[in-house]
């Protein structure tokens, strides 16, 4: 019997998830309806003492921009997305402050225009602002703390994180297309690091209207794209990396986060598939933020589609978080409108978002419903988080060359030998966690990662 | 005897082991090495670089072929240190305040150093002293770099506090970063990707 | 026997036209795949000699890095449309010589990528920059003269233009929600300037490879559809005035315009019903240019899929067009892959983007593909332009009511009597035109609109 | 006997011929013109001003109350200038050069004349020397208008011009014009719409 919580390919859908999320003003996510998540962010300004007002005012005005454009559209729902700024992580004050402006807007918005609203909120990572980063002690981590443990009392709906626990060596591993590194990053210290951060922000959230949502390997796997779209490195390897990133993604539903995954987790199909948690996701509509081979495919099977990031300048139009919030809402409408025609009809929209992407890059093969449900039925299985992420490289490098052998997906003629050089690398990486470990201390330099901080 | 095409196809492809040995051989041979650094180490990877700008190979060999040419360099540097052979110029090269991002920093540095500069890594998140301090120990040309539209505004400070100074160029880049930005802020230079930045330090030089 | 060319609501959809356009380099309209268009135009700077060098860069750059990311994509097709800014059209010139780059850009791309591209140019109606406007005579006129006659030997593909006839008494006539006053707006004056002007214009093309594409009733409804959208007229209003700018934008296509529409003509799906030719739409992905209730129905029956228009701004990913582009190469793949599977997927796709919409605007109601052939019908039995103008307002009035009746358009309770007053202004519209030239000639200030420029 | 709540009825839903009549009644009868004007009949165009902006009227609506309410004024005007009764303030209304959009021009204008002040409209296409010349005219305030984004920089080459000169004040607005962007050029108000403009209006004359 398969361990995944959707095995079956008729049930894998849009909106539709196992476990649907209720938060914030009444809004379901999975429930049977997309929702549009809309996140913006200040166009170039300094936040400091003397700015604070402007910063205010600017978002206020995106806040109210946005919801009155809702209602206009008489959009049923909206998630917003709060993704704070550094400054405003290292001081929670003032990301609280806004927290709070936002929820209070949402609320009012849901009396108001009967719209169902949550808002998630997202501080940053902060701890990777040194080399080597501290992640389990100091300022950045201990305003962290403070910052989870007041969000919910500020009226956030929804807690989650990009979080960057091995990304000081991810980074060269990428640009290196150096696997084993890259699954000593993610699968070594990635997923130690979730399993401390979640306990933390699961907690955090207990007793509480706050759900813990869910993160991204955004740093990791989002890289590896924008390196591949960039040609810096192979779209195989980014594909092979979207994969491994999985059961890092996976620690924080371990530990107890419920979703929607964060939007910029393009390994969200996964997440889904195997822990039945709503997923956020971005494509088209979130060109503003990134440029991707994954613009309609990312769509296929999403419970919230979002922008992933808009800063408020103005365009043509309006400010740029309106035209964002009009085109998720319509990007919606279609979904749901195809859905409450027919399940049917749900999964034909669907594999035609699939179908859009596909053949044409190995990292929207991989997005694919088909081959998500082949390769999270494997990782289902495996033993270990580290297990899983060693597998996960091992699926990922098979389907692709299926794929490619049965012309379900082109490779680029430089693409090609990549599958073998990485297969090849995959050899070096011992089944025993240990042993990787083992291998990999000497070649960590202690001034870019202090790998006690990982507990290794 | 040492083969001066293997050194060069060495550099190209790669390989360390080789470049090594015949590097090796040609110093034993009493060979030229400001002829072999210039005329053939150099080239090589200009060579590579301009395949990366073509689309023919990746990041990842180009650093491989940065490496082979290093085991080269590491032979031939206290030689050419002896013969009072000086480096083509002296540059430095960091992120801005505020940016922690260094992949696209690593690629400029590595792909300087290739091209035979002298390069002062300033690591991430340099505050306009760190550059002050670079322009002490000799750097004539300072690279910025900046992945965040946060952070870009600050590569204006640092070029504003070197404005007028004759003996400091400003060359810059990173993803949000454009070539109207550089002329914008009066930096003297504008690199596209790490290849880029290779030629735009060279157009600067020349025009000094 | 029904005079539409397309009266089978089964052969009415996207990507499919009785009458395809072959432009350019091997790029097919209407031929059986939606074909992006994207438009991008300067940001704010001044258009003079000094900074010609720099508005030469600007366009080089636009043109550079949107068939890059195009070919990235692996679009099979492009369709640019070039908008000249004013100075351009006034001296044409500088209009021509970005039209020659442009063109070059995408004869290079046809060759380098074997994309089917191809280039809209629309110079300026720069006849209305003054009042009253000289319509058959004068600098202005001269000058667009020349542009028409020298557009093909600059490389254009496409002319096309936003004419702007009897819009000097249209802005008036919409504030006050006069139904009377812009029935002779456009169906006197506006019908007489497009075949005056579209007779030049198609034989500017005579003999060359360039081809008369078509005009846009931008200018009316589209000024009534946003004074819509700020709830400074009814949407009842703004709906009817789309149905009754159909015959305008008709005349070009009586005259010898081959399609494909103008983007912003949203009176596109009667254009297509009646006479067969492709017509360019916009919608959600034209966000950026303008806000509009009508996101997705407008791309149900669309051989074109247009950004409408986007300044070469930096957003967090790139340069403005380089997103749009993005944006509707995704949008173009979603639908060709559904018309690939069968038309029976299109026409499901289709009725989808239509029901996503048409229940929540009446300005989406009228765009409605039984709608539009319900409608087209009546337009194509009426014997001048004018008696079409008058049957579209009747039609469009009667449609919406039976439409609200059956719960088919929802309007809000301030809309629902704006029936009733338009139905009672149609009755004061004589059948006869001249009658209705007389009752009109007091009315209209010599200083702001001469009659004579219309030959009336 | 005239009847004043018929005058503000009359106003409100654009009944012309009533206010003209009542107006006449209350003239004939030796009423007090000055109040009437700013008892009832200003009142009742900010009446209907505030519910467009309540969204619960629409422009065409406010266009006949302002033309009921000019049926009433023409009648009292002589009346209010024999009185020696000045307008609130004089100000002038343009679209700035470049730009021949008047739809938004003409609601300001309408409004402005709806709330007691004497309006010089200056039509589209308006060059600085003819904001000059309505200022010689004695406009205290002068509403620039814009609609695109490529006009929308002469606002604040306008502004630039008047800059220091305390006797004037500028008010813009317009689809692309922002509050940000008022402040940014030194505007001295910024009206998000036509009733808007009015309150902004009443803001600059209560600070000067
Ligand atoms: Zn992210
Ligand atoms: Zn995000
Ligand atoms: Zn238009």
């Amino acid at each position: 019997m398969s361990k995944l919580a959707i095995s079956n390919i008729n049930d894998f859908i849009y909106g539709q998830s196992p476990q649907p999320v209720t938060c914030g003003n009444g809004l379901v996510i999975g429930g049977g309806r997309v929702v549009p998540e809309l996140n913006f962010t200040l166009p170039s300004m300094d936040i400091n003492e003397q700015t604070w007002p402007a910063v205010r005012a600017e978002y206020e005005d995106m806040i109210k921009s946005v919801v009155q454009r809702a209602a206009e559209l008489e959009a049923p729902d909206l998630l917003v997305e709060f993704e704070t700024l550094p400054p405003m992580t290292i001081r929670p004050d003032w990301g609280l402050e806004i927290t709070r402006l936002l929820a209070d807007a949402l609320k009012t918005a849901a009396d108001k225009h009967g719209m169902r609203t949550a808002l998630r909120c997202t501080p940053n990572d902060t701890r990777e602002f040194e080399r080597p980063p501290l992640m389990r002690q100091g300022a950045y981590w201990d305003a962290m703390q403070d910052f989870f443990a007041r969000a919910d009392e500020a009226g956030a709906d929804l807690l989650s994180i990009e979080s960057t626990g091995g990304k000081e060596l991810c980074d060269d591993a990428l640009v290196n297309a150096d696997l084993r590194a890259v699954i000593f990053a993610l699968g070594v210290l990635g997923c130690r690091d979730m399993k401390f951060l979640w306990a933390h922000m699961v907690r955090a959230c207990e007793g509480k209207r706050m759900r813990p949502a869910g993160d991204t390997a955004c740093g990791f796997a989002n890289t590896a794209m924008v390196l591949a779209e960039k040609k810096m490195i192979p779209r195989v390897f980014a594909a092979v990396v979207r994969v491994v990133s999985v059961p890092r993604s996976l620690v924080a539903f371990e530990a107890g986060a419920v979703g929607p995954s964060k939007d910029c987790a393009y390994e969200g199909p996964y997440l889904k598939a195997i822990k039945g948690v709503p997923i956020s996701m971005e494509g088209k509509s979130a060109a503003c933020a990134h440029l991707s081979p994954v613009g309609n495919i990312s769509q296929a099977v999403c419970d919230c589609w979002s922008n992933e990031s808009v800063q408020n300048v103005q365009l043509l139009s309006g400010k740029a978080p309106v035209v964002s919030v009009e085109q998720l809402i319509y990007d919606c409408r279609l979904m749901n409108v195809a859905s409450a025609s027919a399940d049917e009809d749900a999964r034909r929209l669907r594999d035609w978002l699939a179908a859009s992407d596909a053949t044409l890059d190995p990292q929207a093969y991989v997005l694919c419903p088909e081959v998500v449900l082949r390769i999270a039925e494997q990782l289902a299985d495996a033993a270990t988080p580290y297990a899983q992420t060693r597998r996960a490289a091992a699926c990922a490098i098979e389907e692709i060359r299926q794929g490619y052998e049965d012309g379900k997906v082109q490779l680029s003629e430089r693409e090609v030998p990549w599958l073998d050089i990485m297969e090849m690398a995959l050899e070096d990486v011992p089944e025993d966690e240990n042993a990787l470990i083992e291998v990999m201390r000497p070649e960590v330099n202690p001034k870019i990662c202090d790998l006690r901080e990982y507990g290794v | 005897m040492a083969k001066i095409d293997e050194i060069y196809e060495g550099v190209c492809k790669g390989n360390r082991k080789l470049v090594a040995e015949q590097v090796q051989a040609y110093v034993d041979n009493d060979g030229d090495v400001v002829e072999l650094l210039n005329d053939t180490m150099i080239p090589a990877m200009r060579d590579i670089g301009d395949k990366f700008s073509r689309n023919e190979v990746y990041v990842p060999e180009m650093l491989i072929a940065a490496r082979a040419m290093q085991a080269g360099l590491d032979i031939i540097e206290p030689l050419l240190a002896a013969k009072g052979h000086k480096a083509r110029a002296r540059v430095a090269v960091g992120t801005v305040k505020g940016d922690l991002h260094d992949i696209g920093k690593n690629l400029v540095v590595m792909m300087l150093k290739g091209a035979g500069y002298e390069v002062i890594d300033l690591g991430v998140d340099c505050p306009v002293e760190k550059y002050e301090e670079a322009v002490k120990e000799g750097a004539q040309v300072l690279c910025l770099s900046a992945l965040l539209t946060t952070t870009m505004p600050y590569m204006k400070e640092v070029a504003d506090h070197f404005k007028g100074r004759d003996d400091v160029k400003i060359l810059i880049g990173g993803a949000p970063v454009t070539k109207e930005y550089a002329n914008e802020i009066g930096a003297h230079g504008y690199g596209s990707d790490a290849n880029d930045a290779v030629r735009a330090l060279e157009n600067i030089l020349n025009a000094a």
